[in-house]
């Protein structure tokens, strides 16, 4: 396959094909290291807290949050909501991009996918332990039932269910099956022992034959084809959840897309963080090169673009709409009590991001790792401002109110993030944190070494 | 799988593996398996395996999953317990999109997954026999079967086709 | 506290004295009537079953069920029996049905017999019922904390009584006697121990409106006040709707006086002076900040400008503009107009008197000749009784469900007076201050647990009747004093006897066996007698010179004074220790929980005070209150709050002010001049129900002006016809083959009163969530009464509309239940399965109106996690849950509650219909806000019977959807409001 | 190497003579209706947006592509750069239609308007929304412009410079498009209904014609490799640009049900209120518009095989250009003329239209290469395949 020599390599150094294994497998190898222990210390303490302030919330009630009788969802469904918009970065990475053959994608997408995987486990859990009644929370699954009830497939939450749930379900054999290969690879590196037997069993007696090749390609093009839409789908219904209201700031029809862009928006922004940190700590730079950067913040720019396109756009139709309700639904974001959080929003989401027009900027890795915190921070208060303003002051001003987390709120989100980080600090202990087949498949038309050669 | 034999030739390049195959098929010799440390490009082309038929699985399955989606709300809402919700009429069928659509994909992808694993006869537990632990490295390995014995034979083949080490494993 | 739970058997007998017709529906047999199947066998049966069940909470199991031995004829498991009584606290009087099921009685209803109430009661009223179930009331007698047996006290008082030092006075005091028996008891009594003094004492004082009569018609009466009679009221510092004398009766009156119907398009006109801003302030048509010190002022003013237009020599003083406006107004009006004043000052009275007669009112609006036999205290006698008591010449005082400890003014004098008395006897049904200087407690029964009558007015009978035995060991004051002086027979054979003198002997008897009458009297619980009337009384002028000059004739300084009051729930504070009324939001604060001193914006600007801000306020320190309306110089306090021994509930909330009374002329006055405040750097957060005030010029509520309606009766509401030609869909509404139910709220009737707020409560079960979640916006209530201002913060004009669930044909909350625990019923009800719900609140946040409740804590006890309760009002406590309506699941915790538009009720009816094998009439079914509304504001019915009054007012120009342009197509319609008033000429 | 396109007489004849045919028609067709003139304007507006926005969406299929780094475009890129040279002349009928305002806009008759548009009067009022029109015509064909001269130095000039500034018009391109390809279609569409709004309707109607600029670039091809050019284009290249049909007709799709399904969910009437004129007089056509544009390319092109045959992306391109012709039709009329008109003028003033697209698109394509050889990712477009 022909590569212009203008391109830039992805990959550098000069790497052979069993130099990209022993490079990957080398963080799976030896005992881990103080960073990784104390780490995962932190971690478990998050998730421990998270916990107790799970318990707190199903003994004693949704009451423990800060929640009242006009504000119904607050940091719970904020949560959940950024949860799912950071799971959406590796799906798109795998399946959109390998649809668009951006070959950038090998070097990312296997942690990404991982990402995808964990956030999508913290944000369903918040529509769990929302409800006022966690241990009768199945019925929300069509289930036949003495009483003959099934559910309201007019819901969005329901919609929800099923969304999130496929979606996690794709996203988990996507995964999986990509992984397949590389168990393989650990399997062989390793010794005898137990270790061994385990990498066996998961690897699923793989061999690397041409004809499981050739399938596993087919399926993944096909998976990725399925996988593309089912991003959209997932962030498209959450947006339903509001979209679908009636309740001014939350019903509107540009939500669909513009949460999609959103979605992709903040995973990226997570992928970068944690890439960034982690390419340094498990010697992965001349894999996740500048060249990687620079695609994926020129990613970030569009998509944050297209989010603030979406704030422009809603703000100039509130207006245009001449409906009151509209109008001062946006008139208090902006300059209602909550007019913080909003500008926060903005600055984060809509003007950070432009930085990336510059090249300098967008191939800076301490730039960017910066700046992709600061659109972290944008997308939560993206979702806290679509959800708390646009609550807190609806239609009738009598029952207009306030909201401020209790530490019960805080203690979840914070569990959510050790559960996160829990889970991502086992994956790079145990996983090959990039796809070490992918890898090879584009050395020769993407690393350092070939290019050079002119080849 | 048992009283058999192969005989296994590796590269390190996979232009080389690429014209080995050639070389051994212009000598209509039967390949038995490749195996290769990553997909390489083309070479279901030249070993000429038929396109596989995981897509079409995956269209029957998710065809079925989108009947059963849509088939299985409308049931509920128009025989099984009619309720009104919001005034929305019974057959509401925007409604049932989203759920149609996630019952299509998640079907879909079972398919394919599951399709995909028990055509390559891979699975959890599933014990097959690995000839070189380089292969998931860097080694591009060509097994021919032995038959009535000609394995050094093959052996011979496989290094004029320029394999860089050979080998005979019993099964 | 075990044994709650008695048998019924022995209740007094009152076959005929249940209204309901009563028939079981568990067993009627089914060949009475083909029409009834198995299935609806199956139905009632499964109905009355999930009933009982869910007394016990809906996921608890039913941990003791007593049977019983001899079931009582008119108890039906399952079937509700209404027994007539009446309601009387020492304030406010109203014939009441009481609903007994299974032997307790579950909700209080205004007795529809009565012409004065229609059926109506007040918050108050109904919420007394919760008193009965008080778990700090009195259980037994004890002398000086000693449980003693009635034995025991009947004897040493027999013995007290015996060996009586005659110099010593026996005093007992009693609020306000309306009763005919208890009076003619007190005099046998008196007759028998010619020591026993009796005085009344009442909690709050109306004295002054009494001696002002005393001058001008020679006795000291209460006149009855027509409202309804009266083209213009003007009302002075006077909250009738609300607190001041009879506000169930006048708000019934005021409501139809003012309703705008097909036939009735004229409106009375009401302007009301007021220095802070009250209930009845905030539905006058115009209203004027008035200092409570510029009263005399003002009424002066007014006297001088009527007394020279009705040709009197008068001198010529130029008053305000706004007072010379009223008084032509009032002028124009002659015999149609009312004026009338709350303030305890004879001089005021006077004026008011005065000008009522030049106005020839006297006869028309106010009916001296059927006066109102409430508010008998005299201010000065009880200043009297305490100089006689520190003199050490009172030997024993009887307590009489009164409490002057609390209520009077510089109560630390009576507490010093009381000490000094050697034999101090409480008899009360509640815990009170004064109980605490008693020797002997001798608990008193809850009028839901005894007889008793009235005779409120002359000729007008009541009877209160006991709809349970006693719960606790507990005796009614008068049982006590037969039982010393040794009379024969029970307290109830005493009435009967007294009724068979008095009442059916008089006028009454037309042939009718007197048993027959008894036994008719029991079932209507009132009786009246058209032909008795009171004394006549004529007119004898007082002298309005000095009356005036005591009056003082100038405007204010810049002083602050406080002005004292009755807030609507709580009223003068005797009925405190109730969790249903401390928990109604104040009307127009909207504030609950907690009394504060309101100040107005102008004021709070002036002093950089903000609501929450803590006040000392001559030594008391208080929460801040921003209202606007209030006059500029004026601070104010609700009374009735503070109560140090008032149970469970009550005690220490608020702070009480009674103290601050002083008397003036001998009468109390509730107006203290020249206080100081000053912050104290604290906070204090008020628990509030609503935090916003302006409608943000939405077309929430609509109004327009009595002249553009009667141009155009749609003026005001135009937006209806735009929206109503807009109203496009994408599907088609789901047809309603049988009902329809909708309701019509008339947004001009409804004088904001609460009273259905706290029927809802009660009728559903709603729970109590206590102070500190109503701040965090948790409370329950399912019918909230939205107040709103518009305009000049000084004096603006408010608005109000009640708030439940409008039952939406295309519910944004239905939509997004994921598990379907909320849909539309075939007759158009949103409904909730409470069972269903997993309380995920999407449905709340969707609903435009903000109307769906959730349970955020286990407030019932219904949760299956234990130790997990919140519930500060103490509502789960076995006694209390005895309150609780059967037929309305106690929801758990986590799930979504709403009004279901009394779901309960409709089923009853319906079933009720269906037994008897005939159509539903209109009318028949009434919501539990409905029934109690004083104003007729509500109206419920089938929009599918074209004949329904529903259907008939649907068709009002002035009908309209809350936030109907979303189309939501809710059940509930509005009626917009008309203010009489000219919108380009206001008086100030 | 790669044959340039020879603009010939027949085939200049031929296009005259559609230009011709479709101007009779179209005369006919005004005559006819000279008691219409809202018909009239109706279609001006019709067919001067539709194609003026194939065009603008041509360009940004090529700016995406070189923001991108895409190599495979490259083979085709001529095609739609050609094809965006037409919005200067497409701008001609924008100008048009402000003379026949009056006829389309209900909010310009600015003596009688309700609350509600005068609320609205700052933005929609006659001069604002000229000026508007003018600037978006100007600004995108200078842009259009500007980046072709760039594209065409580099046929003679193969500094990589010259990449570096396509990829610096490109980026100034995109941002200038991002917000005026949805304030044009709020402008010149949504503004029909004007009480009516919707925020995804800018994207939705992008994404409508940028549909059906794929499905002309599939059909240009075509007509270009049977007049005998083009033949460098391999199975590759259809497979990718069917690929493009397939998706974006589904994302349309996705775009379509998101905002009925909202306001369907909702129904509120002052959004409903689009849907229920749309269904009430537009009914076949209604249900028609969303069938026919999401299953006919769907069923046709979910299949691998029939991406890669010209004969099946022909047959998918032809159905999707129409469709999307219906679907702006679908979004005009009803607002414009309120119930549904097909007749001569509407045929003729599509031919005639469609006559002078295709004048300015083969005139511009003949007067450069066909393709772009010193485009650095060239090669890499013709050694790429797509996974099986």
């Amino acid at each position: 396959m022909y590569v212009s020599p203008v391109r830039e390599p992805l990959i550098s150094g000069e790497k052979s094909y069993s130099k990209v294994t022993e490079d990957i497998y080398a963080p799976m190898t030896g005992k881990p290291g103080k960073l990784w222990f104390g780490g995962l210390t932190l971690a478990l303490i998050a998730l421990g807290f998270g916990l107790f302030s799970i318990f707190i919330t199903v003994w004693d009630g949704i009451g423990t949050w800060g929640l009242d009788r006009t504000i119904g969802w607050g940091w719970g469904i904020t949560n959940f909501v950024w949860w799912v918009g950071i799971g959406h970065a590796g799906t798109f990475i795998s399946a959109i991009l390998l649809l668009f053959r951006q070959k950038w994608r090998t070097s990312i997408n296997r942690s990404a996918e991982a990402m995808t995987i964990f956030a999508v486990m913290c944000a369903g859990l918040f529509p769990l332990i929302h409800m006022g009644r966690l241990p009768l929370g199945f019925f929300i699954f069509p289930y036949p039932n003495t009483r003959d009830v099934w559910v309201n497939f007019n819901s969005p939450l329901l919609w929800d269910v099923f969304a999130i749930s496929t979606y996690l379900t794709v996203s988990l054999l996507f995964w999986y099956m990509g992984l397949i290969p590389d168990i393989g690879t650990i399997r062989d590196r390793l010794k005898n022992g137990i270790q061994k037997k385990i990498y066996a069993f998961l690897s699923f007696g793989w061999t690397g034959s041409a004809r499981h090749w050739a399938r596993h390609e087919s399926m993944s093009l096909i998976l990725a084809g399925l996988a593309a839409p089912l991003v959209l789908s997932v962030h498209t219904i959450v947006s339903f959840d509001f979209a679908t209201s009636v309740i001014p700031g939350w019903h509107t029809t540009i939500f669909p897309p513009y949460f999609v862009s959103g979605a992709v928006f903040s995973g990226f922004a997570m992928v970068l963080t944690l890439m960034i940190i982690t390419r340094k700590a498990i010697n992965l730079e001349d894999y996740i090169t500048k060249a990687h950067l620079e695609s994926m913040n020129k990613i970030i720019i569009a998509t944050g673009s297209i989010v603030g396109i979406a704030y422009i756009t809603e703000l100039f139709i509130a207006w245009y709409s001449g409906v009151v309700y509209e109008q001062y639904a946006f008139v208090n974001r902006a300059f209602g009590p909550y007019w913080w959080a909003y500008w926060i929003m903005m600055t984060c989401n809509v003007i950070t991001p432009q930085l990336f027009w510059i090249k300098k900027i967008r191939r800076s890795f301490a730039a960017t790792f910066v700046i992709s915190i600061f659109v972290n921070i944008g997308m939560w208060f993206e979702r806290f401002v679509i959800i708390v303003t646009s609550l807190h002051r609806d239609f009738l001003p009598s029952s207009w109110s306030m909201y401020s987390p209790t530490w019960v709120e805080v203690g979840i989100y914070i569990g959510t993030f050790g559960l996160f980080f829990t889970l991502f600090f086992l994956f790079i202990r145990f996983f090959p944190v990039i796809a070490i087949a992918e890898v090879k498949s584009v050395l020769k038309t993407s690393s350092e070494k070939f290019i050079k050669k002119g080849k | 799988m048992q009283e058999k034999a192969f005989v296994s030739g590796y590269y390190l390049d996979d232009k080389d593996l690429v014209e080995g195959i050639r070389a051994l098929q212009e000598k209509d010799i039967e390949i038995a398996d490749v195996r290769t440390p990553f997909p390489v490009h083309g070479l279901d082309k030249v070993l000429k395996y038929r396109r596989s038929r995981l897509p079409r699985a995956g269209f029957v399955a998710g065809a079925f999953g989108a009947a059963i989606g849509f088939g299985f709300q409308a049931w509920v809402f128009t025989e099984a317990w009619p309720l009104n919700f919001g005034g929305k009429p019974f057959l509401s069928v925007p409604s049932f999109i989203p759920v149609t659509f996630e019952l299509t994909v998640l079907m879909a992808a079972f398919a394919l997954v599951f399709g995909f694993l028990i055509s390559s006869k891979l699975g959890p537990g599933a014990d097959n026999v690995i000839f070189d632990e380089e292969v998931t490295n860097d080694r591009f390995q060509i097994l021919l079967e032995v038959s009535n014995g000609n394995s050094e034979q093959l052996q011979s083949e496989l290094q004029s086709a320029g394999a860089e080490g050979v080998k005979h494993h019993d099964v | 506290m075990k044994e709650y739970w008695r048998s019924l058997e022995d209740l007094l007998p009152a076959e005929e004295a249940t209204q309901e017709k009563k028939s079981s529906v568990v067993l009627s047999d089914s060949a009475d009537s083909s029409k009834n199947t198995r299935r609806d066998f199956l139905k009632y049966f499964g109905f009355s079953i999930a009933s009982a069940a869910v007394l016990a909470g809906c996921e608890r199991p039913v941990k003791k069920a007593i049977p019983y031995l001899i079931q009582p004829e008119e108890v039906k498991p399952g079937t509700a029996n209404y027994y007539a009584s009446t309601f009387y606290d020492g304030a406010e009087m109203v014939p009441i049905l009481v609903k007994v099921r299974d032997g307790r009685p579950i909700k209080i209803e205004g007795n529809d017999l009565c012409q004065m109430t229609g059926g109506s009661a007040s918050a108050r009223v109904q919420a007394s019922l919760l008193n009965l179930y008080d778990e700090s009331r009195p259980t037994q007698p004890t002398l000086d904390g000693n449980p003693i047996r009635w034995e025991d006290v009947d004897d040493k008082l027999t013995e007290t009584l015996a060996s009586w030092d005659d110099t010593k006075e026996f005093v007992i005091l009693t609020p306000s006697i309306i009763s005919p028996s208890t009076k003619k008891l007190l005099a046998d009594f008196k007759a028998k121990f010619p020591f026993v003094i009796h005085e009344t004492f009442d909690a709050f004082s109306y004295s002054a409106l009494r001696q002002a009569y005393k001058q001008s018609f020679g006795k000291a009466i209460i006149p009855s006040f027509r409202f309804d009679q009266a083209k213009l009221v003007v009302g002075f510092n006077a909250d009738f709707l609300g607190t001041w004398l009879q506000p169930t009766v006048f708000g019934r009156q005021y409501a139809s006086a003012r309703k705008l119907t097909e036939g009735q398009r004229e409106m009375m006109r009401h302007v009301q002076f007021e220095p802070i801003m009250t209930l009845t302030g905030s539905n006058a048509d115009e209203r004027i900040p008035m200092a409570a010190s510029d009263e005399g002022y003002c009424l002066n003013s007014l006297y001088l400008a009527i007394a020279k237009q009705s040709g009197l020599m008068v001198a010529a003083v130029k008053g305000p503009d706004v007072i010379d406006k009223i008084a032509d107004e009032l002028l124009a009006c002659r015999g149609k107009s009312l004026v009338v004043s709350g303030t305890n000052d004879i001089g005021i009275q006077t004026l008011v008197v005065e000008i009522n007669h030049l106005l020839q009112n006297v006869g028309q609006t106010i009916m001296v000749n059927s006066p109102v036999n409430l508010y008998q205290g005299d201010d000065t006698a009880y200043d009297a009784l305490l100089a006689r008591m520190e003199a050490n010449k009172v030997g024993a005082v009887m307590f009489w469900e009164t409490n002057p400890v609390y209520h009077a003014p510089l109560s630390s004098r009576t507490e010093e007076a009381i000490k000094k008395v050697p034999v101090r006897l409480a008899v009360q049904s509640q815990q009170t201050e004064t109980a605490l200087l008693c020797n002997y407690q001798l608990p008193a029964p809850h009028f839901l647990e005894r007889w008793d009558d009235t005779e409120l007015v002359d000729g007008v009978y009541t009877l209160t009747q006991p709809a349970i035995r006693p719960l606790f060991k507990t005796r009614t004051p008068q049982e006590n004093l037969m039982a010393w002086a040794g009379f024969e027979g029970t307290y109830y054979d005493f009435i009967k006897l007294s009724w068979k003198e008095n009442v059916y002997n008089s006028n009454l008897s037309k042939g009718k066996q007197f048993e027959n009458f008894w036994k008719v009297s029991l079932r209507d619980g009132i009786v009246v007698d058209t032909k008795k009337s009171g004394e006549t009384l004529t007119y004898s002028s007082a002298n309005i010179a000095s009356v005036m000059k005591n009056n003082s004739s100038a405007k204010s300084s810049n002083d602050l004074e406080l002005v004292l009051y009755q807030s609507v729930p709580i009223g003068d504070g005797t009925l405190a220790n109730n969790p249903w009324l401390q928990e109604l939001p104040e009307p127009v604060s909207r504030v609950c929980w907690d009394n504060y001193v309101s100040v107005s914006p102008a004021f709070a600007a002036l002093r950089g005070w903000s609501q929450g801000d803590v006040v000392d306020v001559n030594g008391l320190e208080l929460p801040v209150l921003v209202q606007p309306g209030q006059a500029r110089n004026t601070l104010a306090v609700a009374v009735g709050y503070g109560r140090s021994n008032a149970g469970r509930v009550a005690s220490d909330l608020g702070k009480n002010v009674y103290p601050f009374v002083t008397l003036k002329n001998g009468h109390r006055l509730y107006t203290i001049p020249k206080v100081e405040a000053v912050a104290t750097g604290g906070t204090y957060e008020l628990a509030a129900t609503q935090s916003h005030h302006s409608m943000e010029g939405r077309a929430l509520v609509r109004e327009t002006t009595i002249a553009e309606y009667l141009e155009n009766p749609a003026a005001g509401n135009e937006m209806h016809e735009k929206v109503e030609k807009l109203h496009t869909t994408l599907y088609h509404e789901h047809e309603y083959k049988g009902h329809h139910w909708g309701m019509v709220i008339d947004l001009n009737s409804c004088i904001g009163c609460n009273a259905c707020v706290v029927a809802c409560s009660a009728e559903n079960n709603v729970p109590v969530v206590g102070r500190n979640e109503v701040r965090r916006s948790h409370e329950m209530h399912w019918l909230r009464l939205d107040r709103y201002y518009a305009g000049d913060t000084d004096n603006p004009e408010v608005v109000r509309q009640p708030v439940m669930c409008q039952h939406c044909d295309n519910a944004p909350c239905e939509n997004v239940c994921p598990v379907a625990a909320t849909n539309h019923s075939s007759e158009g009800i949103n409904q909730m399965a409470y069972n269903r719900c997993i309380g995920t609140r999407y449905c709340n946040n969707n609903c435009p109106y903000k109307v769906r409740r959730f349970n955020w804590y286990d407030y019932t006890g219904a949760d299956t996690i234990p130790n997990n309760r919140v519930d500060p009002a103490g509502m789960t406590l076995d006694l209390k849950r005895m309150v609780l309506n059967p037929d309305v699941t106690v929801r758990a915790k986590g799930v979504i509650e709403k009004c279901s538009m009394c779901i309960q009720r409709i089923q009853d009816k319906k079933l009720t219909a269906k037994k008897d094998g005939r159509q539903l009439s209109d009318g028949e079914i009434k919501t539990a806000c409905q029934q109690t509304c004083p104003a007729d504001a509500i109206t419920f019915g089938d929009m599918n019977d074209p004949n329904s009054k529903v259907s008939k007012l649907l068709k009002d120009a002035r009908q309209y959807g809350l936030l109907e342009e979303l189309h939501t197509l809710p059940s509930v319609v509005y009626l917009s409001k008309v203010r009489n008033k000219d919108k380009n000429k206001t008086l100030s | 190497m790669y044959k340039s396109f020879e603009f010939t007489k027949k085939i200049k004849s031929f296009l005259i003579a559609t230009i011709v045919i479709g101007a009779v028609l179209a005369v006919a067709g005004i005559a006819m209706n000279l008691d219409h003139t809202h018909r009239i304007w109706a279609n001006v507006l019709l067919n001067g947006f539709f194609f003026t926005a194939i065009a603008m969406s041509a360009a940004f299929f090529v700016i995406v592509h070189v923001l991108g780094e895409s190599g495979w475009h490259t083979s085709v890129q001529r095609i739609p750069e050609a094809m965006a040279m037409y919005v200067p002349i497409g701008g001609v009928f924008m100008l048009l239609v402000l003379v026949g305002m009056h006829d389309i806009y209900h909010w310009s008759h600015t003596e009688h308007l309700d609350e509600i548009l005068l609320g609205k009067s700052a933005y929609l009022n006659p001069m604002f929304f000229s000026i508007r029109t003018v600037a978006y015509i100007i600004i995108w064909s200078l842009l259009v412009i500007w980046f072709r001269k760039t594209s065409l130095k580099t046929d003679t000039d193969a500094n990589i410079k010259l990449f570096n500034r396509q990829r610096g018009i490109a980026g100034i391109f995109i941002v200038i498009f991002a917000v005026t390809s949805s304030t044009s279609a709020w402008d010149w569409i949504m503004s029909i209904d004007a009480h009516w709004f919707s925020t995804l309707f800018g994207w939705y109607i992008f994404v409508s014609t940028f549909v059906s600029a794929v499905a002309v670039v599939i059909l240009l091809l075509f007509v270009l490799r049977r007049m005998g050019y083009m033949e460098h284009i391999n199975d590759e290249h259809l497979h990718d640009l069917g690929k493009y049909l397939f998706g974006f007709s589904i994302f349309w799709a996705y775009l379509w049900v998101s905002q009925y399904l909202l306001i369907w969910y909702s129904n509120i009437p002052e959004e409903t209120i689009y849907y229920v004129k749309r269904i009430q007089d537009f009914e076949g056509l209604f249900y028609a518009n969303v069938i026919i544009n999401f299953l006919a390319p769907f069923l046709i092109l979910m299949a691998r095989g029939t991406k890669r045959k010209l004969n099946w992306l022909i047959a998918a391109s032809i159905i999707v250009l129409l469709g999307h012709w219906v679907d702006m039709y679908l979004a005009i009329m009803p607002g414009a003329i309120g119930h549904p008109e097909f007749g001569i003028l509407e045929i003729g003033m599509t031919v005639f239209v469609l006559g002078i697209f295709l004048f300015m698109f083969f005139r511009n394509f003949a007067k450069a290469p066909v393709v772009p050889e010193n485009h650095p990712y060239f090669k890499e477009s013709f050694d790429y395949d797509n996974i099986r």
